[in-house]
């Protein structure tokens, strides 16, 4: 996969640059490492902040979530690498209003290290952090690990939920409380049909036959559950389903939001051939589905491939799924 | 032998001469069974500090939370976290002292050790750096003999690596190629070897996964 | 590029099945060929109809933009092949509200033919219709053959811009007059890295080394102005405007709104590194740019590449390009 | 000879016949400078007028305008959208009657050649399915005698398909192809030329670009 682009080691900050400079009315730099995104126009109104972060190459996962009824402030690092302890800092920074810092970000060893170590740099300057990890890939893990499961696109349907529950006015306890309730309530699974580049490394990460397939796969690359033949459209929706709804069985009279999301160069006439079985499966396990999202929502820049989330909701989540929001990347009015 | 802002200024260059020496050989290593930036992360790391050299305070604690703060700046990579957590450790330690025994370094392992092993949740035995300082805690512990001390250390870090090499990964990105790196040195291990040689002034080998 | 399908015949009808079941509050279909989209709720208030079509495999368009402030009906063949001129008199007649129809699509020999042969179907029914074509793709031919030119990504501004003209109620005459004038103002040129896979055929409609790019390339893997080594992103995005600014020059005072579009792979964050060289070129051409469109807007499916789109405004179409509008794909508040 | 709703239906099973046969030649040819979906086009097309070849109105008008309709109605391609274009003019000229004389049917394709100049917006000699019209158009003009005309119009094809094929294609999707074109018969003069061999009774022969 070619991929345009100048100087590999200028990747991240010239796309940041191009990004704010589309964006102004959304996004704004913050401190000194120039991989800090905070909101254009931050409403000092003691609201609760929430920050992100993690590796550039996921667009819009993460800095494009900055804005209203989502994110306050991200930090991101080089392609599919932790930003700095540093960096993560001045994010919580950014979006410290006076009532405390959620750090949301997915289960990844060095972010992890990484955004506590940056807590404890801000614990200095009486910023009080809480953190919720995301954990949703279901192929990563068992289910008796749950801990263990990295974190993918459900990490969108938690900065949804905790953003707008920042944005009512809850307390950092109560916005957290949220945030876990939504990472609770996530499952997704992701399948490759092509790798992606980093552009430091300059080649694919992973080789894949022309009439190959991964399940399970992880947004970098890390190995799946199985590579085989390439299966059908409804093969595979249904595979993916089976799995997911093993994992969190749904029943009659729940309400789902599902999320078929693209993790980069699979066009929206793929996601929805997919979301037909997708739409029926659900279905006929009984459940409402609740604004779904098909579309590109956590990607891995030009990999070829699909995941599922699902995000069960009750009257609250719904509710918060449903508040308002505004970035670039997702307006709900 | 007293350890003193001296002792830390000259130990700071010849770590960085072995990091621009062992640049590639980390990477390396770290490419085989991870992202392949190790060596960059070490070598960013120690330039950093490099750069605040002349600065470096007298109180030994303030020195090295200094130095962990440029590990925190230069990058995110697991490694550099990890350290910059072990030097607050010990900065917290050494608080408001400009000289220490020799004596005290076994002890200051384990302090370094216990931090790391917090801030990443791994588990002893999980063939990472973590392995590496247990084996130098361990083998320094009631040594007070600055000699006896490095002679130990150096020893320490080869018989690690050669104990583990043959182990699986568990922790970190090493972990998905479980089987692939049975047979391979862990890259943090590795460079904990190239440190712990160069703070002792012994000689590190340049041969990955050769006999030593 | 491998693709996630079932049969290919059933691609188009699968796709709008899911797409239509994902988004039932903005689309509906329409008439029994299966593939006539039309707006969920249509407000039958002697609107102007606006309608498109084209074949598919472009999404969002062009079915993507049925919506308010957009388009009223939508026709579409199978990829990349014109409807048939029953299926566009149905989009026709979906959109029609006794104000008239505005045809408002690509200058594709398949689709104006078959649109012609529509607009005498419907005639019987005394539907007026009025036509205005798109031709903005400037690698299709010379600017002395202007009316020649295929259209590409400038179709989204005239569908935003007419949109917005249909809705504050404008007449057939007004809308059809701001739909030309909106297609006068545009002038895009894409580049190519990568061919897209039409399902019925099996393989790449084109084969291109892997170090290599073509200039000028069309959305269906038209033949563009050169074809040679891949180039980095700066001077990709240099030649693109040197050839835009000299088709259509750029005067101080000059507003402008621009479209940095992938062609579907591209990932954003490569968009984003292009905008920096566009917002740079368009400033020093001494131009204001008025809300810039960095995104999947008008692609290939899955091909790699982007298309730059410059459209000039003046004070009646800026305002009209900020007004509200609400499909999946695109919502101005 | 007149021509008559049975004289319509004949020709229709004919042509049926015709198109499954050259099926997978015509889409050969279009796939070789365009699409490749010629046979697909006329294969649907005549399925679907035989579809309703029973309720073919007597009216010749209205029988051909229902023939029209199945074109517009199968495919969107240009082919089908210029047949259906032509099939109307001359359903309009016809409307009312229920036989006409052979003779007129010199007059009808010019007819027919003009509504469809006028759709698809190409000048004459550009390598297309006009320039055989026309060259039938040009070859039956004045003729009467209803064996004349067919062997007038199957001759005409054939002059016009040779006379072509060393020209640039200029219009449509083989237009892309310039150079390439030259050598090769445009698709839909090639389709015209077995619709006329079909129409005319007279034998078409399966061989693309093959001396005839
Ligand atoms: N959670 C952890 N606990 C202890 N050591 C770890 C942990 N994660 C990584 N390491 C050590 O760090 C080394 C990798 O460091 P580095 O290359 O910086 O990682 P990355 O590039 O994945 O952030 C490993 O070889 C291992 O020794
Ligand atoms: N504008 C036009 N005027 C006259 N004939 C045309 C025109 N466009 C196409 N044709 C004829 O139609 C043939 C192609 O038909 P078809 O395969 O249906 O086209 P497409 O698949 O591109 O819609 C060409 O070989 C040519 O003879
Ligand atoms: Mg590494
Ligand atoms: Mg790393
Ligand atoms: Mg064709
Ligand atoms: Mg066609």
């Amino acid at each position: 996969m070619k991929k345009i682009l100048n100087k590999p080691e200028n990747y991240v900050n010239e796309m940041l640059d191009g990004m704010i400079s589309a964006h102004p009315e959304y996004y704004n730099l913050f401190g000194d490492s120039g991989k800090v995104v905070t909101r254009a126009k931050a409403d000092k109104n003691k609201k609760v902040g929430i920050v992100s972060g993690g590796g550039s190459g996921h667009l819009p996962v993460f800095t494009g979530y900055v804005g209203r009824g989502l994110l306050d402030a991200c930090a991101i690092g080089d392609v599919f690498a932790s930003p700095s302890a540093e960096q993560m800092a001045d994010a919580i920074r950014a979006a410290d209003q006076g009532a405390g810092v959620l750090r949301l970000y997915g289960n990844y060893g060095g972010d992890v290290m990484n955004f506590d170590m940056a807590g404890d740099l801000v614990e200095f300057e009486d910023i009080t952090c809480t953190t919720v990890l995301l954990a949703d890939d279901i192929a990563s893990a068992p289910i008796e690990e749950r801990e263990n499961r990295r974190g993918v696109a459900g990490m969108v349907y938690a900065f949804k939920l905790s953003g707008a529950a920042a944005e009512e006015g809850r307390d950092l306890d109560g916005v957290t409380a949220i945030a876990q309730k939504a990472a609770n309530s996530c499952r997704s699974i992701g399948a490759a049909l092509s790798s992606c580049t980093v552009p430091q490394a300059g080649k694919p990460t992973f080789e894949i036959a022309d009439d190959e397939m991964e399940m399970g796969m992880g947004i970098h690359g890390e190995p799946g559950v199985w590579r085989g033949k390439l299966k059908t459209a409804d093969q595979i929706a249904n595979e993916m389903l089976d799995r997911l709804l093993s994992d969190m069985p749904l029943q009659s009279g729940d309400r789902v939001s599902v999320m078929v999301n693209s993790l980069g160069a699979t066009p929206p006439e793929e996601l929805y051939i997919l979301y037909r079985i997708v739409k029926q499966r659900l279905e006929e396990a009984g459940a409402t589905i609740i604004m779904p999202l098909v579309g590109r929502y956590a990607t891995s820049m030009e990999m070829s491939g699909v995941s599922f989330t699902l995000c069960k909701l009750d009257d609250e989540l719904e509710k918060l799924l449903k508040a308002p929001c505004d970035c670039p990347f997702w307006k709900i009015a | 032998m007293t350890i003193n802002r001296a002792t830390i200024t000259t130990s700071i260059t010849r770590l960085t001469e072995a990091m621009e020496r062992d640049f590639d050989m980390l990477n390396t290593a770290d490419g085989a069974l991870g992202d392949g930036d190790l060596g960059i992360t070490m070598l960013r790391g120690m330039r950093a500090i490099n750069e605040d050299i002349q600065g470096l305070p007298d109180d030994l604690g303030l020195a090295l939370f200094q130095c962990a703060k440029s590990f925190t700046k230069s990058s995110g990579s697991s490694y550099g976290t990890l350290l910059a957590t072990g030097l607050m450790a010990v900065a917290k330690t050494l608080k408001g002292k400009t000289e220490i025994e020799a004596a005290q370094i076994g002890n200051l392992v384990s302090v370094a050790l216990d931090q790391m092993q917090a801030r990443g949740k791994a588990q002893l035995g999980g063939k990472t750096v973590l392995d590496s300082l247990d084996a130098v805690a361990k083998a320094t512990y009631n040594k007070t003999d600055a000699k006896d001390i490095a002679d130990a250390a150096a020893t320490a870090v080869d018989t690690a690596l050669k104990e583990f090499r043959n182990k699986k990964a568990t922790i970190g990105r090493a972990r998905i190629y479980a089987e692939k790196s049975i047979g391979l040195d862990d890259p943090g291990m590795l460079a904990m070897n190239r440190i712990i040689k160069a703070l002792a002034d012994r000689q590190g080998t340049n041969n990955n996964n050769k006999t030593e």
